[in-house]
């Protein structure tokens, strides 16, 4: 009896369609809402929000079909995460984290996969950024390190973790002296990875994006991989910058959340002193106008740069400097432009957005932390700017440049 | 070579004899007439109205024709098209830009005007109407029609129109006249009346837009026959995506755009040669002008990206025979918020790169100088000002807003 | 070794038993202050209100003392000189020194009580007064005085005063009572309540000035005679400079003012010795460190000179025997405007620096992450609100300010 | 007999007083503002406009005592431009310009500067950086170059140019061997300069700042200076940064005309549209406000940290590290400031500020020019970051720094 992977997946009820992925996100997004303040104070998610997370299929969806993966594009994907972030802001970042693992897939050798994700929710976190000691053994290599902001980690399966690779003690070059010091990602599994408990924030409090480390951890060669060589059949969602592309998705659906909370406010509020509505009171209705403006801009420009980087990537182009550039300077501006919208309409709402008890609070605290992610830094521009005039971009992989 | 306007299309301007049948044609026309509007900007500036023979080459691009439905010989352009073709030539020059899209408006106010009559008026789809359509004339009722007398300000490109529109309060016997079906107590209309009838006052001395002409105009006792007259609430032409109230603010956006990104191609292909002569760092390896340039693009991305998200979502719905109402109030908001977006987007980011060019911005000689000017000049049009903030935000919180033609709400 | 707020005094914090007498012994005191408030920031902030042993800190520093006039033994500091002991305090910790100036504001709501009976309220100058005075209570006529009952928000260092102060309607027999003199259709009064009768509700969970401990507070039917209310519009002290109606908001503006040193002190230490990992460029040589720093500099400096220079203009005409009406309309708007400016301007400079410090900022291990929360906090306050633009602008153009007193318009 | 230099002014009906000087601009502001049109068409001043600056006194307030000269502050002479600038820009730019004649006089030696200014009110303009080439001969040099930016040197007396040093065609290093490559600057009489008539600007329109040329003139040895050596009696104006503390008194000037201006309106304006009078405007009342707020804190900082700077120098003591960095600073702000309270003025104004008519257009394009102008350049902000954090600043002269 054949059965295709898509049938089994339906067979088992796990959402295999983006339309049902993004129904069951936007049917959790109160639950979370409910759950923020426990979410925020547990530094972490709790073990059934996870769970809560899995059952919409959100760690699933950039799984390949040949997988038996719902295989959203980018486009989809950011909706789901806008959809969870409308919830709660670190519940959706873990959710965007762990959905990784699909694409991580696209890196690995086929029977690895089978053998390390034998299902497709399975959770995949970890920092990427070379931050540690992979010393080269028969086999694989001895890894050593410990990362920064470790988002999820604690709830994940498998850890994948950037390092440096040393042969003998000394730095490794690259066989072919294409790099002086060759750096690869480690899959470790989650028991071998200690956690250090130092996440304490203004904001993405419930991420437990923590420091972690992984001490003389043996790691088969073929547990390991770079970006530059896909394994899989190639796809948009296979070069390296789709790993950053729905996260801004957290920042968007703050910011609807809170427009949309700020509006409800303005309908039925009074001003105490003059006796005014705030729905007749021009400082509310032009507060509340040029943060739609703005929201409905930065909004627009994800979806449409991502769409047409999509189109381009699918049909097997190369996308224009412009397109190129267009990624991840729309997620820096959906970054910055959800802080600056939330600190207007926390301003809007005045001693009403102080208290704990409101989500101005959170929300607030949330996009000032996000701001400080690597897609929102400076160096983003810088690097996008040196590429447009022909300089050298710090953060190449931003751009998806991976020759 | 960074201009992502420009198509691949190598059409030369003698080949503008014949009409041009599609937006992709026009829109090729329009990118291959923009280097030409640039080079004689400085003249149509200094002339304070567009030149005779640039309005025909603007002619010869097709873009009056664009809004006239197909059943006219129209092109019938989307309002995403259109919008295209405004940022094309305004890529070249904002004041060519600006009274190619209020001429363009033409085909649109046909919609609003009986058919029969219109046929008569507009024998050629490329045919231009100017005027000003806030109500600051006095018609005053007599058999057939109206007197109209009145003093309007702006009337961009009247000089070159064939007809101008203008707005104007309904009178009778002297007093103000409510509409019999009492919704307006005092009524206003739209009153058509041909160019020669109309007296301009050379008073457009400004900032920026210097060459859009949009000086003082009046009419002095003119008699308008009832049909030259109309009214935005109803709609006489076929229904269609275009003959709604706000069709005829959509695509002035694209002027501010075409603006922006010319000046981000400018300051670019200026960044990627120069040297800081103090130090010997070239730009292209300077923070400074990366983090300007690459913000600069991070904000034109968003606000263009706005515009036409939100025009293509209200043509979807209108196309398919819906109206603005079933827009939801988002969807709704979006549009006049992203045209002032653009608008104000335009201007900082041209404030931006004058800033990153510094002294090789204030001569003359640079276009950062005009569009400085230009995009400033263009923000203090209604469309950009805080009233369609104060409308949008009173529409999605239950207030009044004041100008709610902006939302489609006549 | 950045830090403007430090003097060379030296003197230790078991010299206090001592008041201090004069303005410079005080700030002094003040600054010595700052490095242990530092210290304890994060544990005032888990207290979520001002810990016994730190409000005896702050007495010992002398502030509550500053504004009480010589005659009752008190400091009788100049506003400009209350403002830097209070950026002293917060250059400590932003909460300790909110509640400093809230409480310190004792010696200015004396001028405005029958002085014999001040004498027996505050038989020392180092007692404190808090409460709210925006009208929330209500306040029933009866022989001898009124009867009580409210509840009021915002309560800062409430827990820890000696009397509180809160503003009441006035009513008689359950009607609003008016102004004999017709002035005043529905009186409102200050009431002062001793603390034994105030109750507190726990409900200050706030994003920031967490340990300032500004929770609502319940009055209920709470006699207070006649001789224990008082209106702003009635001076019963000796006339001076701190005898007026804003009075007790001028020095608030230290808040925000010794945080943004703070922070602009913080980030150019950690700026001088950090490398950028990425590249090995010593932030000392980036553009990006250079120009944040130097642009929070620039508005630092701005904001506060704005405050002094509007400080002591009105002190100069106040102390030579004038009144408001004797300044300028610019004079008299730049008072409040100049709190307002340093409330925001301290926020958007800590923002930038927060930025700038990137993940060294979110860590609750840094006091940026305070910084940020505290002044964002801050900037709800009535004194940070558009509400004092409105009334600002009002008063310049002729119009209705909302919020007169904080141009001293009682 | 004997007669002190200032009896003598005083005789001869001289402004001797900051105070007369400061009245006598103030008198002078409308005059300017109604010819403000004219000079802006003339693009330079004419030449009686600069006669009636002469008579304010303002190109001889910088003069010091010992010359008869009436020796302002730094404070007073800024707040004469200012008063000037309140009328027209460009004149009051010319007038500060024109007003260096009294420090430069502090870096010559005391019988060259009887030789070259026999009256305190002459006018020295020219270019301070270094763009020209001087060959050293006997007796002095013989200078090329062309200059940029050359404000008010057509009604100028003398040229002064910066230019390196040349001795047989070969950069000519200074003998102590502090500096490789020696510059100087050349005080030229402006009959042996050379004019390019290229002003054609955004802003400052009347200035007439444009380029300049000087052709193998010999000038004597004792008609060069550097702002290093100070040859006459120490004094807050004989540091290099004097030059430019007045500068930003035009900032200051226009922004008070412009907000007196939009205030004035809004008294009486009705909007058309809604029948509300603009002082009962919420619209009004903040933009208005906030203008304000930001103008008066710009100002105070200027004269803040210029008062305090004064005291410091006055006392021949040295100032902090915050000191230094406050001056060139509150340029900066002042200029930005500046721009962008004209700028939402001139919004706040709307259609009622595009027309030529109305001087919200002239204020926008002056305020704009001005801010491309050195002191309100991003290397300043570069410069003083740099000099706060141990770096190393570029340009040392806008912190006063001689060493």
């Amino acid at each position: 009896m054949t059965t295709t992977p898509e049938a089994t997946a339906a067979h088992r009820g796990e959402p295999d369609t983006a339309a049902e992925i993004l129904a069951r996100a936007r049917a959790l997004a109160p639950v979370l809402r409910e759950r923020a303040d426990e979410i925020e104070r547990n530094r972490k998610l709790p073990a059934d929000v996870v769970e809560l997370l899995r059952g919409t299929g959100v760690f699933r969806m950039g799984s390949a079909r040949e997988w038996g993966g719902p295989e959203l594009t980018s486009m989809d994907q950011t909706r789901v995460v806008e959809a969870l972030a409308y919830g709660d802001a670190s519940a959706a970042w873990c959710g965007a984290i762990g959905s990784l693992t699909g694409p991580i897939a696209e890196f690995l050798d086929a029977d690895v996969v089978k053998e390390v994700f034998p299902r497709q929710d399975m959770i995949t976190a970890g920092v990427l950024v070379p931050a540690g000691h992979a010393e080269r053994v028969p086999g694989g290599f001895l890894l050593t390190g410990r990362w920064s902001f470790g988002s999820g980690v604690d709830h994940s399966d498998w850890v994948t973790s950037g390092a440096f690779v040393f042969q003998d003690g000394e730095p490794y070059a690259s066989p072919d002296g294409s790099n002086p010091h060759e750096s690869r990602q480690f899959l470790v599994p989650r028991e071998q990875v200690e956690l250090i408990d130092n996440w304490h924030t203004t904001g993405l409090c419930g991420t437990g994006s923590c420091d972690y480390t992984i001490t003389d951890v043996f790691v088969p060669e073929n547990r390991t991989y770079t970006f530059y060589e896909p394994r899989g059949r190639l796809s948009p969602l296979s070069t390296p910058d789709a790993f950053m592309r729905m996260l801004c998705g957290v920042a968007l659906g703050v910011t609807r959340a809170a427009l949309d909370h700020a509006r409800e406010i303005a309908t039925t509020r009074i001003d105490r002193m003059t006796g005014t509505a705030w729905s007749d009171s021009f400082r509310v209705q032009v507060a509340l106008a040029e943060c739609e403006a703005a929201f409905h801009a930065t909004r627009s420009g994800v979806y449409g740069g991502m769409t047409r980087l999509w189109e381009v990537l699918e049909a097997g182009g190369e996308p224009t400097p412009e397109e190129r550039a267009a990624s991840p300077l729309s997620w820096l501006h959906a970054y910055r432009s959800a802080r600056s919208i939330v600190n207007r309409l926390y301003d809007l709402l005045q001693t009403w957005s102080i208290n704990k008890s409101s989500p101005m609070d959170r929300w607030l605290r949330d996009t000032t932390t996000m701001c400080q992610n690597l897609p929102a830094q400076d160096v983003v521009l810088e690097s996008v700017g040196a590429y447009l005039l022909g300089g050298t971009p710090k953060f190449r992989i931003s751009l998806g440049i991976t020759t | 070579m960074t201009n992502q306007l420009r198509g691949d299309d190598d059409m030369t301007l003698t080949a503008q004899a014949q009409a041009p049948g599609t937006a992709a044609e026009t829109l090729a026309r329009a990118e291959a007439l923009a280097p030409v509007l640039r080079e004689r900007a400085a003249e149509i500036e200094q002339h304070r109205k567009l030149p005779a023979d640039v309005v025909e080459l603007l002619r010869g691009t097709g873009v009056f024709r664009m809004c006239w439905g197909r059943e006219w010989g129209g092109l019938e352009l989307t309002s995403a098209e259109q919008t295209r073709v405004v940022e094309a030539l305004a890529y070249g020059d904002a004041s060519a830009a600006w009274c190619a899209v209020i001429g363009a408006n033409t085909g649109i106010y046909s919609n609003f005007i009986d058919q029969a009559t219109a046929k008569e008026m507009f024998p050629r789809t490329d045919m231009i109407t100017a005027g000003l359509l806030q109500p600051s004339g006095r018609a005053e009722r007599v058999p057939g029609g109206y007197r109209l007398t009145g003093r309007w300000p702006f009337g961009s490109g009247i000089d070159h129109a064939d007809w101008v529109t203008s707005g104007g309060f309904v009178f009778e016997d002297g007093k103000p006249y409510a509409s019999p079906d009492g919704s307006n107590p005092h009524e206003s209309r739209q009153f058509m009346v041909p160019r020669e009838q109309v007296e301009l006052i050379d008073n457009w001395h400004t900032t920026g837009l210097c060459g859009s002409g949009s000086c003082d105009y009046t009419i002095t006792d003119v008699f308008v026959p009832q049909e030259h007259t109309y009214s935005f609430g109803v709609v006489h032409g076929r229904p269609s995506p275009l003959a709604q109230p706000d069709a005829f603010t959509r695509a002035m956006c694209g002027v501010p755009l075409g603006v922006a990104r010319a000046a981000l191609d400018h300051a670019r292909e200026i960044a990627t040669s120069r040297i800081d002569r103090m130090t010997g760092v070239a730009w292209a390896d300077s923070f400074r002008a990366q983090v300007t340039l690459a913000e600069c693009e991070a904000d034109f991305n968003a606000a263009r990206a706005g515009v036409y998200t939100a025009m293509t979502r209200q043509w979807e719905v209108l196309e398919a025979g819906g109206t603005l109402d079933d827009l939801t109030p988002d969807e709704r908001a979006a549009s006049p918020l992203s045209w002032l977006h653009a608008f104000r987007t335009a201007r900082a980011i041209v404030n931006r790169l004058y800033d990153l060019l510094q002294t090789w911005s204030i001569n003359k000689s640079s276009p950062m100088d005009r569009w400085l000017r230009d995009t400033t000049t263009m923000c203090q049009h209604l469309i950009a000002q805080d009233r369609i903030l104060q409308s949008a935000g009173a529409y999605l919180v239950g207030g009044q807003p004041e100008f709610g033609i902006s939302l489609g709400i006549v």
